[in-house]
C-alpha cells in the first residue's frame, strides 16, 4: 500500500487490525467496545491526558521516572515504590527490548528465567506477553496515570493492549522510535505501523476516550541539534493529528547549555502549535524535557548536580513535564531506592522553582528564533519531496539525507551531519551533511565552531565531538583538550 | 605492515549506536581494520564477519542490561566454525542492575571471554590489550614453529 | 575612645595590641615580622587572594565547604578528605561556638574530653587554642589556601593566630559577626574590634602580604531581604578598605528566587563598585554566594536538589565563590563523606554552567535597580546620621532601626522588620519597622505582598513568616496554608 | 484563667534565633506565657527566670552541636534552687555530627529531662506534649491534696 498522510480507512484500519492482534497470543482478548468501558469508568486522577491538560493550565512540571522489569508482580512493588516514596507524578513502564523488537518468544523465555532466578533479566516489563489483564492489574495497584515508554518499530499490538489495559499515554512514533531504534527497517513501515498506532489512540478519542501521544524527543540522546529534534517532533506531531491524536506532547532532550535548552522548548511548543493551526488540528499541546541522556558520571553526588540541573532547566523552560534520571545511571538500570532518589531530587528542585521562567533577554530571543529557522529550512525542504504529503516527505528527507540524525543505528538515516558544542555549550552543526540550511545559519554555526576550535588551539574534527560525547560523564559541558 | 582485521559490534536487541561509533573511530585511530557490523547483530553475524575477513578478534559491545543471555555460547560457536584462538572481548552495562563488576567479569571469563570490561573504560584500554594479546599471540605462534622446526 | 571610620594609628594600635596577645597563652607566639617572612614563602597556589582575583579573572565559580573539628589531627583529615575527595577550590576552617565567644577556658576542657571520648566534642576547631604552630601544621598539611569561618565579636587574637599561622583569608565584621551572633554586645565595641582585625590584614598587605577578606554576607541566612544584606556588606567593605584592606569578597546568601539572587549578587558587585571609587579605595573586589541557609529537608536526595540548586545560581550570577551545604544539613553537623558529596554535586554543576550566565532581561534589569534603590536608601540615611562618618553612622542606624535585620539575637537589633515571600518566591519587606524606604518602594513591596496574600486566601501576617521559614525544608519555596 | 508561665531560651553559646522567635510565636499563641531568654543563655538565666515568674516549665534550644555539654546538671541546680517537678524540655541539633536519636534522647532522658525533641519537630508537637504534662502534674496535685485531706 502506497504510504501517505491520511487517516487510515475504515475498512483498511479493521483489516489489518485483525491480522495484528493474531501477532501473539495475548492479541485475542482486546476488545476495542469492552476497552472504551472500561477505559471510561477509570478514576479521573489515572487519565494522562487530564493529568498533562491540567498541569499545563496550573503552569507547573510534572516529573515522571523511567522503571520496568519482567515480572508483574515486581512491576507493581517497583511502581508503589517510586509513586509512594519518590513522589512521582506519572508512572511509566519502560518495555523490554524483545518486545520491543516483536521477539516475543525471547521475551517469554526471559520470562522463565526471571521467575527461576528470581531477579529481572529483562530491562523492561514484556507487556505483549503480559497482555490486557496485567496492564489492568498493575493500572489498579497505583493512583497516576500510566504510559508505555519502549523504542518499538512495530508497536502496534503494543499499542492495542496497553490501551486496551487502561494505560492512556503511548511513547513513540514512525521516525523517533525507528532510526534511534532500529537497523535495518524502512522508514516507509515504521510510519506506516504508527499511522496505525496513532489511529488506534483516535479511534478511542472518537469513542469518548482521551489518550495521550508523545513523540520521543531526545532520538539518540547524544549532542542533537535541537532544530532537528524539533522537526522529528513537528512531522510526528502532525502525522499523529491527522490520525486523530487529540492530546499530544512532543518532547526535547535537554543539551545543558540552559539558553539554548529553553529556546528549544520554547521554539518547538510555538512553532508546533503554529503549523497545527495551519494545517486545520485542534491539539491539546504539552512539552516533555528529557533530563541529560548522554553519559553520566560514575559518582552518585555527581549524578545527582546532573539531575537537579535537568530539573531546573525544565522548570526555568516551562516544560509540561520532565522525564527523570537516577544516580545510578552510569552503572545501567537501577535500583528502584536510586530510582526514587532521582525523583526527589527533582521534585526538590521542581517545588523550589515552581513559579519560576526564564526571562526572554537578547540572547534567548535569538536562539529561539535561529531554531525556528533551522527547523523551518529542514520542514520546508520536507514538504517539497514530499510534493506537500509529510509522510512521503519524511522518508525521502531521510533518503537523501535533508534530514539526518547524529549517530543513529539505521541504515536508513545518512548519518553525514556531525554535531559540536560551542563555547558556552550550545550544540552546533559542524557537519551539516544535506541538510538544506541557508547560507547565513551555516555561517553563523561554522563560526561558533570556529572559535572554540581557536581557544581550544586545534581544529575542528572528530575527535572534538568524541571529547563532547564523554565530556559530562568526565563532569563537564564542554569536551575541552586534556592540558598536558 | 597489513593492519588487523578486527569485528566489531552491538549484541543481540540492542540498539545503542553512539559507543560503536565512537569505539570504531577510536580502533580505526589506533592502527586496526575495523569492520563493524553495528547494532542489533546476531552471534552469527559477528561469525560470519569473522570469517570472511580473517579477523584476529570480535569485540563485543552491549549497553541494555540483556547481555549476559546474548552472549552465551558465543566461544562455543566460533570453535565450532572453525574460529580457534580468536579473541572475544565484551564490554559495556552487561547485566541488568547494579552489580558487582568481578562477578560479571567473572562469569563472562566463565563463559570464554578474553577480556572484560566495565561501563565507562576509555576505548585507549581495549586498545592497548588488544595490542599485548596480539603480540603475545604472535610470539606463541613463532614459538611453535620454531618448535615444529626442531623436532 | 571615640568611634570613629578612620585609620588606626600605628600607636594606638600596637597599644592595643600588646594587650590583646595576652588575652590567651598562644598569644604570646605572634610574631608580626616572623609572620610576614614566614607568609612570603608559602606557595602561591596556597594564598587566598590570589586565587580569588585569579577566579574572577577567568570567569569561573569557586567551591568552598564549611568544617572544623577539635582536634588538629582530625581536623587535618578532614581537609584533606574535602581536597582530595571533594574536590574543594577552597578550604575553611569553622571555629567552634566557645571560641566564637571567647570562651578559651571552655574550650580547653572539650579539647580534652574530645581526646578523652575519642569524638569531637566541639562544632569546630578552637583556633585559638591550638595556636600559631598549629595553623601552620594545618596548612602545610594541604595543598589549598585556607580561611577562618567564625562568628566571632572579639577576633581581634583569633586573626592575629590565623593570620601569623599562613592562613590568607578571614570572614567577618563588626556588623556581620555581631548581630547575628551575638545577644548584648554593643555594636560600637565590635566595630572597633574589627577596625583592628582590618588593620592586621592592612598591616599585612603593607608589609607585601595579600590577604583575603570576607564580610559574613548571609546574617541571620533567614528571609534576609538583598538590600538590607547588601547595605551591611558594603558598609563593611568601607570600613573595611579604610584600615587598608584590599582584597575583599562580599557575601550574599542566597533567597531562592533566580532573578532576585542574580540580582542581589550584580547589585552588590556594582554598587560596591561605585561606592569604592567614590571614596577612593583602590580594592580587588570578587563575590561570594552562599547556598540556602535556611532549613533544609531531612531527606539526602532532596538536599542535594537544594545543593545544586545553589550552585546552579552561584554559577548564573557569576560569584566568584559558592559556599556550599551538605546532603547532611537538616541533621546538623555532617560527616566528611557527606560534606564531599555536596562539594562533588555543587562542583559538577558549577562545570556544566562554566562561561553560563543570566542574561539580561527586563525583569532582571528591574530586580537589580530596586535593591540598589532600596541599598541606597538605607547607606544615605546612615551617612547622614553618622554626619558623614560611616562607623559612627553604623551605629546610629542600628539604635534606631534604619538598619535592622530579621531574626537577629542581639539586644542591638531592634527586630522591627519582617520579611516574606511574594508569589514568585523572592524575599520582600512586610514590615518595614523604622527603615527609611522611599513611598514608591514601600508601595511596591506591599503590592507584592498583597498579590500573595490574596492568592492564598488569608491575611498578610507572621503566620506567612512562618511558613516561609519552614518552606524549603517541607520541599517548597513559598510556605502556602495547607489545604484542608 | 490565668495563663501558664513557661521560660524560653537557647543555651550556652549558642546564637541561633530564628527557632527561638518561631517557638516564642508558637507557645504564645498555644495559650501560654512566654518568658523569652533568647539566645546565648547561661543555666542560671533559665533558673532565675523560672523562679522569678513562678514557670511550669523550662524549655531549652540548641542548635549548634555543644547541647550536650551545655545540659549537663541543669536538673539538679534547678532542684538546688528549689524547683521540684519542674518540667524541662530539650529540642534541636542537641549533639555534633549524625547521631541516632534514640541513644541522644536516652542520655537527656537520663540527664533528669522530660521532653526530648528530634531536629525538625513542629512547635505543635510540644504544645500537645506540654499541655498533656501540665494536666498529669494537675491531676497528681489533685489526687495529693485528697490524699492529705482523707489522712
Amino acid at each position: 500500500m502506497e504510504l501517505k498522510n491520511k487517516k487510515l480507512s475504515e475498512e483498511s484500519f479493521f483489516q489489518e487490525r485483525k491480522e495484528v492482534l493474531t501477532h501473539w497470543v495475548t492479541g485475542k482478548d482486546v476488545d476495542l467496545q469492552e476497552a472504551v468501558d472500561y477505559l471510561k469508568q477509570i478514576p479521573k486522577h489515572k487519565n494522562f491526558a487530564l493529568k498533562m491538560r491540567k498541569a499545563k493550565a496550573d503552569g507547573i512540571t510534572l516529573a515522571q521516572p523511567r522503571a520496568g522489569v519482567a515480572l508483574v508482580d515486581e512491576h507493581i512493588k517497583l511502581l508503589q515504590y517510586l509513586q509512594n516514596e519518590g513522589g512521582a507524578d506519572l508512572l511509566p513502564n519502560t518495555i523490554d527490548s524483545y518486545t520491543r523488537q516483536n521477539r516475543y518468544q525471547e521475551g517469554q523465555a526471559a520470562i522463565d528465567e526471571s521467575m527461576r532466578e528470581n531477579r529481572s533479566m529483562l530491562n523492561g516489563f514484556p507487556v505483549v506477553n503480559h497482555g490486557v489483564h496485567n496492564c489492568r492489574k498493575v493500572l489498579d495497584a497505583v493512583e497516576l496515570p500510566l504510559q508505555a515508554r519502549h523504542g518499538t518499530p512495530d508497536a502496534r499490538l503494543l499499542t492495542e493492549i496497553i490501551h486496551a489495559g487502561g494505560w492512556t499515554s503511548n511513547e513513540g512514533g514512525g521516525i523517533s522510535y525507528n532510526i534511534p531504534y532500529a537497523k535495518s527497517i524502512s522508514l516507509e513501515k515504521t510510519i506506516r505501523h504508527w499511522q496505525y498506532c496513532d489511529r488506534v489512540t483516535g479511534l478511542y478519542e472518537e469513542m469518548g476516550v482521551e489518550i495521550n501521544r508523545e513523540p520521543f524527543g531526545p532520538l539518540t540522546g547524544t549532542l542533537v541539534p535541537p532544530s532537528m529534534s524539533n522537526a522529528v517532533a513537528i512531522i510526528e506531531g502532525l502525522l499523529a493529528a491527522e490520525q486523530g491524536v487529540k492530546n499530544l506532547t512532543l518532547g526535547y532532550g535537554q543539551c545543558g547549555n540552559l539558553t539554548q535548552d529553553v529556546a528549544a522548548i520554547r521554539a518547538l511548543e510555538e512553532q508546533a502549535t503554529e503549523y497545527f493551526k495551519e494545517y486545520g488540528y485542534e491539539i491539546d499541546l504539552t512539552t516533555v524535557l528529557h533530563q541529560w541522556m548522554g553519559g553520566f558520571p560514575a559518582d552518585e553526588a555527581k549524578s545527582f548536580g546532573v539531575i537537579s540541573w535537568g530539573a531546573a532547566t525544565a522548570a526555568l523552560a516551562g516544560a509540561t513535564k520532565v522525564i527523570v534520571k537516577t544516580p545510578h545511571e552510569a552503572m545501567g538500570i537501577p535500583t528502584m531506592e536510586a530510582n526514587a532518589q532521582g525523583i526527589r531530587s527533582t521534585k526538590q528542585t521542581l517545588n523550589l522553582l515552581k513559579g519560576q521562567r526564564l526571562s526572554i533577554s537578547k540572547d534567548l530571543g535569538m536562539e529561539k528564533e535561529l531554531i525556528k529557522a533551522e527547523t523551518k529550512c529542514i520542514l520546508d525542504k520536507v514538504f517539497e519531496l514530499g510534493n506537500g504529503d509529510l509522510a512521503v516527505g519524511a522518508v525521502k528527507a531521510f533518503e537523501t539525507g535533508v534530514m539526518d540524525i547524529p549517530f543513529a543505528p539505521s541504515n536508513y538515516n545518512a548519518g553525514k551531519i556531525l554535531p559540536a558544542r560551542d563555547n558556552n555549550g550550545a550544540v552546533r552543526y559542524l557537519e551539516f551533511g544535506n541538510i538544506p540550511m541557508n547560507k547565513e545559519i551555516k555561517d553563523f554555526n561554522n563560526q561558533l565552531l570556529a572559535e572554540r576550535a581557536k581557544l581550544e588551539g586545534r581544529e575542528v574534527s572528530f575527535q572534538m565531538v568524541v571529547d563532547d560525547i564523554y565530556a559530562v560523564g568526565k563532569g563537564t559541558l564542554v569536551g575541552r583538550p586534556e592540558i598536558k | 605492515m597489513m593492519k588487523t582485521n578486527i569485528v566489531l559490534g552491538v549484541i543481540g536487541a540492542d540498539c545503542h549506536a553512539v559507543g560503536n561509533k565512537v569505539l570504531d573511530y577510536a580502533f580505526t585511530q589506533g592502527g586496526f581494520e575495523v569492520i563493524n557490523i553495528g547494532v542489533l547483530s546476531a552471534q552469527e553475524d559477528f561469525i560470519n564477519a569473522a570469517i570472511e575477513t580473517n579477523a584476529a578478534a570480535i569485540l563485543v559491545s552491549s549497553l541494555y542490561g540483556h547481555g549476559e543471555m546474548d552472549c552465551r555460547g558465543l566461544r562455543e560457536k566460533c570453535e565450532e566454525a572453525g574460529l580457534k584462538d580468536i579473541l572475544l572481548y565484551a564490554g559495556g552495562n552487561l547485566v541488568v542492575g547494579k552489580q558487582d563488576f568481578d562477578s560479571v567479569k567473572e562469569r563472562f571469563e566463565k563463559m570464554g571471554f578474553d577480556r572484560v570490561y566495565a561501563p565507562g573504560t576509555s576505548p585507549d584500554a581495549g586498545i592497548a590489550d588488544l595490542k599485548t594479546d596480539l603480540a603475545e599471540a604472535e610470539e606463541m605462534a613463532h614459538y611453535k614453529q620454531d618448535f615444529k622446526k626442531v623436532s
